[in-house]
């Protein structure tokens, strides 16, 4: 029989996700790059004290709608309905504004382990690699080292760092085929193929399905060995809430973008712009 | 702080961000944090090729797009979409920090709290909230070649953020090679603080002033050039 | 060996080739190792579909080529030309065995010398030489769901190659699942060596009388289907 | 002043590679696979006392002009002229035939560190990605194990690899632009992109050299930053001597064709061929 990890509906594709899951979430913190209608049916299905493993937790729809996402959701739809006992994250607050995350943080409502970018980079794709643990420089004189085995190897001092192995991966890609080969697109790709892999299950919603054989094999970012469920969004984007509540986050994205214009402006005075 | 320097004129963001692009050589690879550094991707100086390197897997990018023209597949670090240029490519996040722990990157500017004498780095914990975010920061300030930080040269309150320790929980410790502020420009060398340039109006015992550590003052020390 | 023994047919490389490839199962993903098992890649059964990786990092090939027919750049570990399928994809060396060592891989079929009543593996020093190449077999004994050895039931002195301990040095501990040779389908199981298939014309105690170890015979035991 | 790594020739390209150097060559084993131009040229330019880091010790020219390869040298141009010291490789002889590295073995003319293929990929990629070790699984209970930390990791025990870093990494690619992006062809990318950026100095050979801006930023394999150097191999193929001496690994070669032929035959009898 044809081999067809292609799966109709997003939530038949998270529907073994039982509380307590150790769940590797894509993307990096925009929107654009997150599994978000996964994200939405994991919300969906109800489950609770996930642990996961991300980037960020999140921005949160109000965001996105702003800038018209088609698909708002992202971490933010599982802290902000408190759905997570443990997260392992690189990057979980703002320095901007005050987020959900750190509001649970504060109540104590969750667990956190904050891990450096790389290094959770790093020790997802052990997990995906079958090693045992990795030596990584990051961290050593910082906080970071703080219960962790040092070593010194050809004069430098590193720590031992361990495989995050999660039970789902989640992750978004741009095309997918029946075999679950993938693609991304641009800046999109970030801890997506990392995760794709590292978990015992794999899921990956896509922008798009296509026939096998239409990816370029030269192209093909994450082999489909990697991919156990492809599912893909509907054409037609949801209807959008018009309703954007979150002042703070609107504030703080408003004035980046103030920033930006004078900063053309500034560079364009000095010859330096090429638009 | 003295009220009469409190008053004094200071570099506004876009200006630091052009001092610190006057850094990027020939040929550099660079990455640039949030906030500040992100913007000296507009100040390239004129006939050289520098590329820039963001974390979420992209090299080669352009400069930033007019907000709302862009394609928000193509972002820097700071979610700011950039321009498509010749020769860019993306990968995912664990080549992406294979090049910045590697040690493949010539420059690394980030923002900071705090800078030690001895080049230490508090960027990470977010002082009044004790809450914080590592990022790609550490990955970076123990990867790059030259570790560059753009930041004020004081806190609001006016307390220096140049200090003889850091009371902030580190980044990385003896990492910062260039601080680049809104009133000076400040080496760490292994002979202490070295004052290279400071901002026009000001001279550097001023700097020195809101400045934590004795600093040596540079023989060349002289202002920074605003173009 | 009796002479009786030594004088009768045997199944020849491509039929036990055949014989393996009736173990892979709709959707495996499979390497196939140098000699007879990357023959195996010509028998998958009608109407299953198979996935081949190959150490020099590809997925999803399809059978060999004519010798001079094929592109000099799709070969398997080989060095044989393979045809395009749809849905192959190419990688490096490292992300290649990521696949293998990350136990992404359903079934590895190899060679061997020698195959120990518990599974250990002996193919890589070439007994007669005492050189050996170790190239991705030990990766791929440590790291497939399921590891299958195709080899010849005994050397060409005609000593047993199915054996009570290796003789020579292991390329992995406890690994083996299945062993097919000329003459027999072995299992190797908790209880020990369970003969499964015996080649046409075969009695299991003939096969005994060739194998180093005691096996179980297996009440179902019955004879190789060569179609 | 536009950055510009493209080098006009093999041996400038390969100037300051000096005697004791330690070289990965990238490439599998198959001849169109290495960079066959840059070690013609570090041979031509009389270095010895080498540490070579590769997969094979090569098969000789003389099987790969009997293929029609345009470029047939191999990692064996250097194993034949006694330039090597000490070899770190995975798969250095041949089951089939006695090659020239096993002669010079048996003659106690090489020092050689036997690495298991998947080890060697990741010992050279932590190089690259600034680890201080990582832990394998692959060679626990074999010789392999001999003189290595053990450590249980989660119940598993593991073996402690080191990086292997070189002075100079050789690799070839398909195309390349004056960046050094590059981008493979098929089954021949395998130890080249592994290699690039694990040295002080990568340097690429390449088929063809394109404008900046003609790679499909999506589909290249390795970016810029882990090459120095890119040169490209004359469009006109270098006449082919025509003598060809190797017997053994002619007959070898010759027995394996007879073999798939007789396979393909057998496969179709029983209506298992689609060609």
């Amino acid at each position: 029989m044809p081999i067809n990890k292609i799966v109709d509906s997003f939530d038949e594709a998270v529907a073994d996700i039982e509380d307590g899951a150790v769940i590797l979430v894509g993307g990096f913190g925009t929107v654009v790059s997150a599994p978000s209608c996964l994200l939405e049916a994991v919300y969906r299905k109800g489950v609770k004290n996930l642990t996961t493993v991300s980037n960020t937790s999140g921005f949160g729809a109000d965001v996105w709608r702003m800038q018209g996402a088609p698909f708002p959701e992202d971490m933010d739809i599982l802290v902000r309905n408190e759905r997570i006992k443990r997260a392992i994250v690189s990057a979980p607050v703002s320095a901007l504004y005050v987020n959900n995350f750190e509001k649970l943080l504060r109540a104590g409502k969750v667990e956190i382990e904050m891990v450096p970018q790389g290094t959770l980079a790093e020790r997802v794709r052990a997990a995906k690699a079958g090693l045992g643990g990795v030596y990584v420089p990051t961290g050593i004189g910082t906080v970071v080292e703080k219960g962790k085995e040092k070593k010194v190897i050809d004069g430098r001092e590193y720590l031992l760092e361990l495989p995050i192995k999660g039970d789902f991966a989640l992750i978004h890609a741009h095309k997918g085929d029946r075999w679950g080969n993938l693609v991304y697109r641009g800046t999109s790709r970030t801890f997506n193929p990392t995760m794709a892999g590292a978990a015992r299950v794999t899921i990956a919603e896509v922008d798009e399905i296509v026939e096998l054989g239409e990816l370029d094999p030269e192209a093909i970012v994450t082999p489909g060995v990697y991919v156990d469920r492809v599912v893909a969004r509907p054409k037609v984007a949801p209807a959008q809430e018009a309703e954007i509540t979150d002042a703070q986050a609107l504030e703080s994205a408003a004035k980046t973008r103030t920033e930006v214009e004078e900063t053309i402006r500034r560079a364009k005075e000095r010859g330096l712009r090429h638009d | 702080m003295t009220e009469a320097l409190e008053g004094k004129g200071r570099l506004d963001r876009q200006i630091v961000a052009l001092r610190v692009a006057k850094e990027f050589q020939d040929g550099n690879i660079v990455n640039l944090g949030v906030g500040i550094p992100m913007l000296a991707c507009n100040f390239i100086p004129a006939g050289r090729e520098v590329i820039f390197h963001s974390e979420n897997g992209v090299l080669g990018f352009g400069e930033v797009t007019l907000p709302g023209e862009g394609d928000l597949d193509l972002v820097n670090a700071g979610g700011q979409t950039v321009h498509r240029q010749p020769g860019m490519c993306f990968f995912g996040h664990d080549e992406s920090f294979a090049i910045v722990r590697g040690g493949h990157l010539d420059i690394s500017v980030m923002g900071a709290y705090q800078v030690s004498e001895k080049g230490d780095l508090a960027n990470y914990m977010i002082p009044e909230r004790q809450v914080g975010t590592i990022g790609g920061a550490m990955d970076l300030a123990f990867g790059a070649k030259r570790l560059i930080v753009a930041m004020n040269h004081t806190t609001k309150n006016g307390e220096p953020r140049i200090v003889k320790e850091c009371t902030y929980l580190l980044t990385a410790p003896e990492c910062v090679d260039l601080i680049v502020t809104d009133i000076a420009v400040v080496e760490v060398s292994s002979r202490g603080l070295v004052l290279k340039e400071v901002a026009p109006g000001w001279t550097p015992e001023e700097v020195q002033e809101l400045t934590g550590p004795k600093m040596i003052i540079d023989p060349e020390c002289h202002e920074i050039e605003l173009m």
